[in-house]
C-alpha cells in the first residue's frame, strides 16, 4: 500500500469515526443555541466556533457528516443501480427495448422534475421527522438521477456484449439473466464506480438546493449541503475562514475515495 | 471624516449647468407591469413612484398628504366627493399641457372593470362606480360610491395619465420617464425635461439626469456592486449586510429605525381546515396563543436573527407610523412562568419535559414559512428552541411561496405560519381586508360567513366604524381599540419590526432615508450624484 | 517542427565506455508504483546482429523489459531505474525528446496483438507516413516509396497502404507492423510475443520473416516469448527471466539440452515430454539454415541459424534417433 | 450500427418531443401552488379582484385541454402569454435564448477545453502525479456549490462564461479522463510511441481520435448539463437568459412559459443525443 493510500484510509477512518462518535466527542448538541456566543470564533468550548444562531459548528459538521455520508452514497448507489439495470438491459437486449429506454432517458433528462419534488412535499405531512424527510429527498434524487448515467452504461454494455469474454461466457452455457448479471455487470464495474463517485458530491449539493423547496434537510438538522451553502456569503468567509471546514472535510473525503478507487482500478 | 464631508455635501447642490448624474440602484424583480395603474408590487411601484405624477403626495418624512399636481382639495358629501384645484401651466414630459381632462381620463381608466390593482381597488369600497368630472380646465371633482375616510391619501397611488391618444411611455408627469427597458436586465429612466417642480433657488428639478434600475435579485451581489461603486443605493438592506457595511464603511450605512413591516406568526384557525379537533382547540384558545407568545424571546429574535437591527413588536402598526401607532401596547415579554400558568389553566400538563393537552396529545405542531429567506429561517429556529423549552415540539417546514400560499389560502393544511407582511399604507383602511372576518386576507380564519368569535365581531364593527367617520380622532380611537383586541387575542403573534436599513454611496447628496416605501429615494427629484466624489471612489 | 539534425547521431560510440561494445546492455530495475519491483537488478545484453530470445513465465517482467528498453514504461504507469546502454549511449540519461530519435529509428517494437496495435481510425498508409515522417521530416515526400519497400519485405502488396486496419487479417496486420518496424532499418527490433495471437501457419511465416530480417538487414532481434518451440527455431541465444532477474543464459543448445538453472530445467521439463523434446531436437536439426533467397521462397517454413553447428559431440551422441524424427517432419 | 434504428428514432422524435411537453404540463399542473398567485395575499385588493385573479388561471387547470390548445397554438408559432411577466412567451424566448446560448456555448467550450487538457496532460506527461492533481481539482470544484462558484466569479468580476465553464468542467472531466485513460492503454498508442511519433500526433491521432465516439456521446449529454448549470448561474448573476426565466416561472408556476421551456429543453436534449448518434453512425461507417 502506498503512502497516499495509507493517508487516504487514515482520513476516511478518522472522518467516519468522528461522525459515528459525534454525539460523544462534541461539546454540545447540534441544535443547542448558545445565544450569547453568536458567530464566535474557534475557542476551547467550540473548536470550530459557532454559527449565526450560536450553535456549535463542530457538532453540526459531524452530525451533518453522519447524514450526508449515510444518505448521499445511498442515493448515488440507487441512481447507479438503476442506471446499471436500465443501461445493461438496453445495451444487452438491444432492439425495441433499447429504443424504448433511449426514449425514456431522453424524456427523463428533459422534464422539469422540480415539480414532482414539490408535489411529493405537498403529499407528505408537514411534521414528518427531519430524518425521514431527508431520506425521502435523497431517495427521490437517486430515483431521478439515473438517466444520464444509463446512457453511458448502455454504450459500455453494447461494447461488452460483442466482446470475446461474453462469447466465452455463452460458450460455458450461461444464459438468460445470468449472463448480463454475472458477466456484463462486472465488466461494467469501472464505468459504474466512476459514475457512483462522481454523483456522490452532486447529490450532496443537490440536497442543499432542495432545501430551498422545503424538501431538503430542515432546521435544526445539519447536512453537508446546508453547511456548504453557508459559503454563499463569501465576504463572511474572509473573516471566518472556519466556515470552510465542511468543504475541507468533503474534499478530504472525496480525495481519499479517489485515491483508494484509483488504487483499486490499477489492481483490477 | 466621510461623515463630516457628507454634512457639507448634503447642502451642496449641483452648480448651474452641471448635471446631477445618473443614480443607479437595483430592483429586486422584473416589474410585472409598467402601466402605472396596474402597479401592484414593489418593482412596478418603484417605477410608478419615479415616473408618475399624482394629485396628492404623502410626504414620506412627515407622513402628511401634500398637494402635488393638485394645488388644493376639498372633501364634501360626507367623504364621498373630493374636488381638486389643479396647478396650471404644467406639461407632460412630451410637452403637451396637463389639465382636468387628463384627470377625468385617468379615473375613467381606473374605473375599468378589467383593471385589478390596489390603486383601483382602493376606490371600490362599495358597489358602484367612481366618476370624475371636469368642472373647469383646472378643477376636477370625483365622486365615490361610498364615503372613504382619509380619502385624499388614496390619490398618492393614482398616476395621472395623459388623455386618450397619447403615448403612455413618453407622456408622464413625474420627475423621470422611461427611456429604455431591457426586460430582465434594466430600466433606464431619464429626466423629464418638463417636470414642473423647482427647488427653492428656482432651479428645475430633478437634479439627476437619469436613474438606472438594474434588475438584481441576489442581495449579496447587490452589496458587491454597491461596494464596487456600480450602484449608489440599497433599500431594505439585510441586517447581515448592513452590519458588514457598518463595520467597513460606516459613512455609507443608514438606519432609519423600525420599518412598517412586521414579522408575524399565526395559528391556523380556519373553519375548513383538516386539522384534528384537539389542534383546533389549542389554536382556538386565547390562553394557548398568549402562552406561546410569552414563550418567545422577542429580544433574541431581534438580537440574533436581525443582529439587533429590529425592535420587538406589539401590534400591527409600528412606531414608524406616527399617527396610528398605539403607544399603550407593549411587546409581550418572555415569561415562561406566565406561559405555563396559562397553559395549565387550559388543561395542559407536562409528561416528563413534554407538554401534553387535556386529552393526552403531545403538543407538537409545524410552522411553515417561505424558503430562501435566511432571516426568517433563523427566527424559526430560535422560536423552535424557545418553545422547546416549555416542552413543545416544533417542526419547521420551509415551503416555496406558491406552495405556502396554497396552504394558507386554499387547503388550510398547516398548523402555524411565520411570515412577514408588507405594509405600504399608513392608513388603517389599507388593512381593512386583514381585519374583516369576511375577507380572504383574514389569514387565521378567512372568508367567515359570520364572525366566529365575539372579539372578531367587535373588530369587524370597529373597523367599519372607523372607516365610516371622517373625524381622525375617533378613527384613531377605534383603531387603537382594534390594536388592543389583537394584542389581547393574538390571532397574529407580532414578533418584531425590522429596521429600515439602507446603504448610500458618499457621492449621494440629499439622501434622507425613511422607513416608508420608497425608503431611500422618496425624494428622488432632489437627490444628486456628485461626479467628483464618484470618481474619487473609483 | 524540430529537424533531425538536432538529434545526436545515436550510433556514435563514446570512447572509454565498457558497455558500449554490446548493441544494448540493460542494467535496470523497474516496476509499477505501489507494487513490488517487476525487474530487480536485471542485467542483459544483446550483441549486434544477434537474435536473443527472452523466455520466462507470464508475469515475469518480459513485457516490462521491452518497454523499459524503449523508456516507454512510464506511459504504462511504471518506473525504471538503472542504465540502458544502446550503441554506447545511456538512454536513461536522454530527454524524452532525444529518446524519440531512437524509438522506431534505431530500436523498433512489435507487439503481441496485431489487431489492436494498429490505430483503427487511420489508414495503414497514414500510419506508415507517420512512422516515416517522425524521423525523416526532410524527406517526407518519400514515405510512400519507403513504405512500399518495407511492405515488399514482408510480402505484402503496395495497395495495403490504402487499407484500414479493419480490412486486413491478423497475420497481415502483424506483417504490416513488422514492415513499419523496419521502415528505418533499425539496429534492434524488440518483438514482444509477436506470434502468440497467430495461428501456426502464420506464426511460421512471421518467424521466417524475422530470420530473414536478421540475416539480410543485420537487425538484432530481442525476441520475447514463452513459446519455446519458436525460441528454439529462431534464437541464437536464450536468456531465462525469473522474478525480475536473468537466471540463466546461453546458446540455444546449451539452454535447451543442458539446462543448468533449476528454473530453466523446470521450464524445459514442462514441455510435453519425450516426444516434444524429440521433435524439438529434430526441428533444430532439420531446419538448417537456408541462406539463399531461393530457399526462402521455396524451402521449409523456418529459416534458422543452425543451432547444431555443434562443437560438443555429446549432443549428437545423446540423440541417436534424430534422423528418423526428421522423416516424420 | 445499421441505419434502420436511426431512421426509426428520427421518425419517433417529434412524438417523443410532444410527449415530453405533455408530461411536463402534467407535472406542473399537479404541483402544489399551481393555481395560486402571490397577488392574492395583497390585502389592498378587493375580494372581487382576488376572485378574478383566481379566475385567470382556471382555464389552465385541465392539462389535456390546455396542452391541446397549446400545441394548437404551437402550429401557428404562438406559445401563449406568460402569466407572471404578461408578455408573449415567444418574445421572451426570442430575447433570452441568445443570452443563454452564449453563456452555455462559451461555458461548454471552455469546460471541454479544460477537461480535455486535464485528461490529456497526465497522458502526455506521465509520472508527475498530474492525474492525482487533475482528479483532485475536479473533485474540489465538484464539491463547491454552483452558486458559490457564481459568487466567486462575481466577486472577482470575471466573465460568467468562465463560471459556467468551471461548473461544467468537473462533470465532463471525469468521463473524459476515463475514456482517454482507457484508449491510451491500448497497444496502438504504445506502438505509436515506439515508432517515435511526435507527442502531439500521439495525442491527437492515436488517443483523441479513437476516443471520439465516447466523447461525442458525452458531448450530447453535456448540452443538457449546460442548460442545467445555466439555471443557478443566471439566477444568481442576474443574467436575463433561459435559466433565469425557468426559475422565475417555476416560482410563479407560469404554465405557458414552463411548457415552452420543457419543449425547448427536450428539443435540445433529444437533438443533441440524436446528433451524437448520427455522428457516431457516420464515423462507424468510415472505419
Amino acid at each position: 500500500m502506498s503512502l497516499a493510500q495509507r493517508i487516504a484510509w487514515l482520513l476516511i477512518a478518522v472522518i467516519v469515526t468522528a461522525a459515528a462518535l459525534a454525539s460523544w466527542i462534541v461539546p454540545a448538541s447540534y441544535d443547542r443555541q448558545f445565544r450569547d456566543e453568536i458567530q464566535a470564533p474557534p475557542s476551547k468550548a467550540h473548536p470550530l466556533g459557532t454559527d449565526e444562531l450560536g450553535r456549535d459548528r463542530l457538532s453540526r459538521l459531524l452530525h451533518g457528516t453522519q447524514v450526508s455520508l449515510l444518505l448521499a452514497p445511498a442515493a448515488a448507489f440507487l441512481a447507479t443501480l438503476l442506471a446499471a439495470l436500465a443501461g445493461t438491459l438496453a445495451g444487452w437486449r438491444g432492439g425495441w427495448l433499447d429504443h424504448a429506454l433511449e426514449s425514456v432517458c431522453d424524456l427523463t433528462m428533459s422534464l422539469p422534475w422540480m415539480f414532482l419534488l414539490l408535489t411529493v412535499r405537498a403529499a407528505l405531512p408537514l411534521d414528518v421527522a427531519p430524518m425521514t424527510s431527508v431520506a425521502i429527498t435523497f431517495f427521490l434524487l437517486g430515483a431521478l438521477g439515473w438517466a444520464g448515467p444509463a446512457r453511458v452504461v448502455r454504450a459500455g454494455a453494447r461494447a461488452l456484449r460483442d466482446s470475446d469474454y461474453m462469447l466465452m461466457a455463452r460458450a460455458q452455457g450461461y444464459r438468460g439473466w445470468r449472463l448480463p448479471v454475472w458477466h456484463l455487470l462486472p465488466g461494467l464495474r469501472p464505468v459504474l464506480t466512476a459514475q457512483f463517485w462522481t454523483s456522490v458530491p452532486l447529490f450532496i449539493l443537490a440536497e442543499a438546493n432542495l432545501s430551498l423547496l422545503g424538501l431538503g434537510v430542515v432546521e435544526p438538522m445539519p447536512s453537508w449541503g446546508g453547511l456548504l451553502k453557508e459559503m454563499e456569503s463569501l465576504p463572511a468567509i474572509g473573516r471566518n475562514p472556519w466556515i470552510l471546514a465542511p468543504a475541507v472535510v468533503l474534499l478530504m473525503t472525496l480525495a481519499s475515495l479517489y485515491v483508494l478507487m484509483g488504487a483499486k482500478e490499477e489492481e483490477a | 471624516m466621510i461623515r463630516q464631508f457628507l454634512l457639507v455635501a448634503a447642502l451642496a447642490l449641483p452648480v448651474a449647468g452641471e448635471g446631477g448624474g445618473t443614480l443607479r440602484l437595483c430592483l429586486r424583480s422584473e416589474p410585472r407591469s409598467l402601466h402605472p395603474l396596474e402597479a401592484a408590487e414593489e418593482s412596478s411601484e418603484t417605477v410608478r413612484y419615479l415616473t408618475a405624477g399624482v394629485l396628492v403626495r404623502i410626504n414620506r418624512q412627515t407622513q402628511r398628504a401634500e398637494p402635488e399636481l393638485a394645488r388644493s382639495w376639498k372633501i364634501t358629501d360626507g367623504g364621498r366627493r373630493i374636488t381638486f384645484q389643479l396647478r396650471e401651466g404644467i406639461q407632460f414630459s412630451d410637452g403637451s399641457p396637463f389639465g382636468a381632462q387628463d384627470v377625468v381620463y385617468t379615473f375613467a381608466e381606473l374605473a375599468s372593470d378589467e383593471l385589478r390593482s390596489p390603486a383601483a381597488d382602493a376606490f371600490r369600497t362599495a358597489p358602484g362606480r367612481v366618476s370624475a368630472k371636469a368642472l373647469s380646465e383646472a378643477s376636477v371633482t370625483i365622486l365615490l360610491p361610498a364615503p372613504v375616510a382619509g380619502l385624499e391619501r388614496l390619490f398618492d397611488a393614482v398616476a395621472i395619465l395623459p388623455r386618450a391618444g397619447r403615448s403612455l411611455d413618453r407622456s408622464v408627469l413625474g420627475p423621470f420617464r422611461i427611456s429604455q427597458h431591457q426586460p430582465g436586465s434594466f430600466i433606464l429612466l431619464e429626466r423629464n425635461p418638463h417636470y414642473w417642480k423647482k427647488d427653492s433657488s428656482g432651479r428645475k428639478l430633478p437634479y439627476l439626469d437619469a436613474v438606472r434600475l438594474d434588475i438584481q435579485q441576489n442581495r449579496e451581489i447587490e452589496m458587491l456592486r454597491f461596494r464596487r461603486g456600480e450602484i449608489h443605493m440599497i433599500n431594505k438592506l439585510d441586517p447581515e449586510l448592513f452590519e458588514r457595511l457598518a463595520a467597513e464603511e460606516p459613512g455609507s450605512a443608514f438606519n432609519a429605525g423600525p420599518s412598517m413591516e412586521p414579522e408575524q406568526m399565526w395559528f391556523n384557525q380556519a373553519n375548513g381546515s383538516p386539522l384534528p379537533e384537539y389542534k383546533r382547540a389549542w389554536f382556538g384558545s386565547r390562553n394557548f396563543r398568549n402562552a406561546i407568545s410569552h414563550s418567545i424571546r422577542r429580544q433574541d429574535l431581534a438580537r440574533i436573527a436581525f443582529l439587533g437591527r429590529a425592535a420587538a413588536a406589539a401590534g400591527p402598526v409600528s412606531e414608524a407610523n406616527q399617527y396610528w401607532f398605539n403607544r399603550q401596547l407593549k411587546p409581550r415579554q418572555h415569561d415562561p412562568k406566565l406561559a405555563k400558568r396559562l397553559l395549565v389553566s387550559d388543561g395542559f400538563r407536562w409528561q416528563g419535559s413534554k407538554l401534553v393537552d387535556r386529552g393526552g396529545h403531545p403538543v407538537q405542531f409545524s410552522i411553515i414559512t417561505n424558503s430562501g429567506n435566511k432571516t426568517r429561517a433563523k427566527m424559526a429556529a430560535l422560536i423552535q428552541q424557545d418553545l422547546g423549552e416549555i416542552g413543545i415540539d416544533v417542526r419547521i417546514t420551509p415551503l416555496d411561496f406558491p406552495s405556502l400560499i396554497e396552504r394558507i389560502s386554499r387547503t388550510f393544511q398547516y398548523d402555524a405560519c411565520l411570515l412577514g407582511l408588507v405594509n405600504v399604507d399608513l392608513d388603517p383602511n389599507g388593512q381593512m381586508n386583514v381585519w374583516l372576518s369576511s375577507s380572504g386576507n383574514h389569514q387565521w380564519n378567512p372568508n367567515q360567513k359570520s364572525p366566529a368569535t365575539a372579539w372578531e365581531a367587535e373588530i369587524d364593527h370597529l373597523m367599519r366604524s372607523q372607516a365610516a367617520t371622517l373625524d381622525p380622532e375617533r378613527r384613531k380611537k377605534h383603531f387603537d381599540k382594534v390594536q388592543r383586541i389583537v394584542w389581547e387575542q393574538e390571532p397574529f403573534l407580532y414578533l418584531v419590526y425590522k429596521n429600515a436599513l439602507a446603504a448610500a454611496a458618499p457621492s449621494l447628496r440629499n439622501f434622507k432615508p425613511v422607513a416608508m416605501f420608497p425608503q431611500g429615494f422618496w425624494n428622488a427629484d432632489q437627490i444628486v450624484v456628485s461626479s467628483t466624489v464618484a470618481q474619487s471612489r473609483r | 517542427m524540430r529537424t533531425r539534425s538536432l538529434c545526436p547521431p545515436p550510433w556514435r560510440n563514446r570512447a572509454g565506455d565498457s558497455l558500449m561494445n554490446s548493441l544494448l546492455h540493460l542494467r535496470i530495475s523497474a516496476g509499477y508504483t505501489g507494487r513490488p519491483a517487476v525487474l530487480d537488478g536485471l542485467d542483459l545484453s544483446i550483441e549486434r546482429g544477434e537474435i536473443l530470445a527472452l523466455v520466462g513465465q507470464s508475469g515475469s517482467g518480459k513485457s516490462s523489459l521491452a518497454l523499459a528498453a524503449l523508456k516507454l514504461l512510464g506511459y504504462k504507469g511504471g518506473w525504471v531505474r538503472g542504465e540502458v546502454w544502446f550503441e554506447g549511449v545511456d538512454l536513461m540519461k536522454l530527454s524524452e525528446r532525444d529518446m524519440r530519435c531512437y524509438r522506431g529509428r534505431r530500436i523498433s517494437l512489435v507487439l503481441q496483438s496485431p489487431a489492436s496495435s494498429l490505430n483503427p481510425w487511420l489508414k495503414l498508409g497514414t500510419q506508415f507516413r507517420e512512422a516515416w515522417v517522425a524521423h525523416r521530416p526532410e524527406e517526407a515526400s518519400l514515405w510512400r516509396c519507403h513504405a512500399e519497400e518495407a511492405l515488399e519485405w514482408v510480402d505484402l502488396p503496395a495497395d495495403f497502404l490504402n487499407r484500414r486496419p479493419g480490412q486486413v487479417s491478423l497475420g497481415q496486420a502483424q506483417r504490416v507492423l513488422i514492415a513499419m518496424a523496419i521502415l528505418h532499418k533499425p539496429a534492434l527490433l524488440i518483438a514482444d510475443e509477436p506470434t502468440s495471437a497467430l495461428d501456426v501457419i502464420t506464426q511460421a511465416g512471421i518467424l521466417q520473416l524475422f530470420a530473414r530480417l536478421n540475416q539480410q538487414l543485420k537487425t538484432a532481434i530481442l525476441y520475447i516469448s514463452h513459446d519455446l518451440l519458436s525460441v528454439a527455431s529462431l534464437a541464437h541465444r536464450v536468456a531465462i527471466l525469473e522474478q525480475g532477474k536473468v537466471v540463466d543464459s546461453g546458446g540455444v543448445d546449451e539452454i535447451f539440452l543442458y539446462p543448468a538453472h533449476p528454473f530453466t530445467r523446470r521450464l524445459i521439463a514442462a514441455l510435453p515430454n519425450i516426444s516434444w523434446a524429440d521433435s524439438l531436437g529434430g526441428l533444430m536439426k532439420g531446419l538448417r539454415v537456408v541462406d539463399s533467397e531461393a530457399t526462402m521462397e521455396n524451402g521449409p517454413a523456418f529459416a534458422v541459424k543452425d543451432p547444431f553447428a555443434v562443437k560438443d559431440p555429446t549432443v549428437t551422441a545423446s540423440r541417436p534417433d534424430l534422423d528418423s524424427t526428421i522423416g516424420i517432419l | 450500427m445499421t441505419i434502420a434504428p436511426l431512421v426509426r428514432r428520427v421518425v419517433s422524435l417529434p412524438l417523443l418531443w410532444l410527449l415530453a411537453g405533455f408530461l411536463g404540463t402534467t407535472l406542473i399542473r399537479f404541483a402544489p401552488g399551481f393555481a395560486v398567485d402571490e397577488r392574492e395575499l395583497d390585502a389592498r385588493l378587493t375580494a372581487d379582484s382576488v376572485a378574478s385573479i383566481r379566475q385567470e388561471r382556471a382555464h389552465q387547470t385541465n392539462p389535456v385541454a390546455y396542452y391541446l390548445s397549446f400545441t394548437g397554438g404551437l402550429l401557428s408559432g404562438d406559445l401563449g402569454v406568460s402569466r407572471t411577466l404578461g408578455r408573449p412567451v415567444r418574445e421572451l424566448l426570442r430575447d433570452r435564448i441568445p443570452v443563454t446560448a452564449r453563456l452555455a456555448g462559451w461555458g461548454l467550450l471552455g469546460a471541454w477545453g479544460v477537461a480535455l487538457a486535464a485528461a490529456l496532460a497526465p497522458v502526455a506527461w506521465p509520472g508527475y502525479g498530474l492525474r492525482t492533481v487533475t482528479s483532485l481539482a475536479g473533485g474540489l470544484i465538484l464539491s463547491i456549490p454552483a452558486a458559490v462558484v457564481a459568487l466567486i466569479f462575481l466577486h472577482g468580476n470575471w466573465p460568467r462564461e468562465a463560471a459556467a465553464a468551471v461548473v461544467l468542467f468537473p462533470r465532463l472531466h471525469n468521463y473524459c479522463s476515463r475514456t482517454i485513460d482507457h484508449v491510451q492503454a491500448l497497444p496502438h498508442v504504445l506502438l505509436a510511441r515506439a515508432k517515435g511519433a511526435r507527442p502531439v500526433s500521439v495525442l491527437l491521432r492515436h488517443i483523441l481520435a479513437p476516443a471520439l465516439p465516447q466523447l461525442i456521446a458525452l458531448a450530447g449529454v453535456s448540452l443538457s448539463m449546460a442548460l442545467g448549470v445555466c439555471i443557478p448561474l443566471e439566477v444568481l448573476c442576474d443574467v436575463p437568459g433561459i435559466g433565469q426565466l425557468a426559475w422565475q416561472s417555476a416560482m410563479g408556476r407560469d404554465l405557458p412559459v414552463l411548457v415552452s421551456l420543457t419543449l425547448l429543453t427536450a428539443a435540445v436534449t433529444m437533438t443533441a443525443n440524436l446528433a451524437a448518434d448520427l455522428t457516431l453512425f457516420a464515423l462507424g461507417k468510415r472505419t
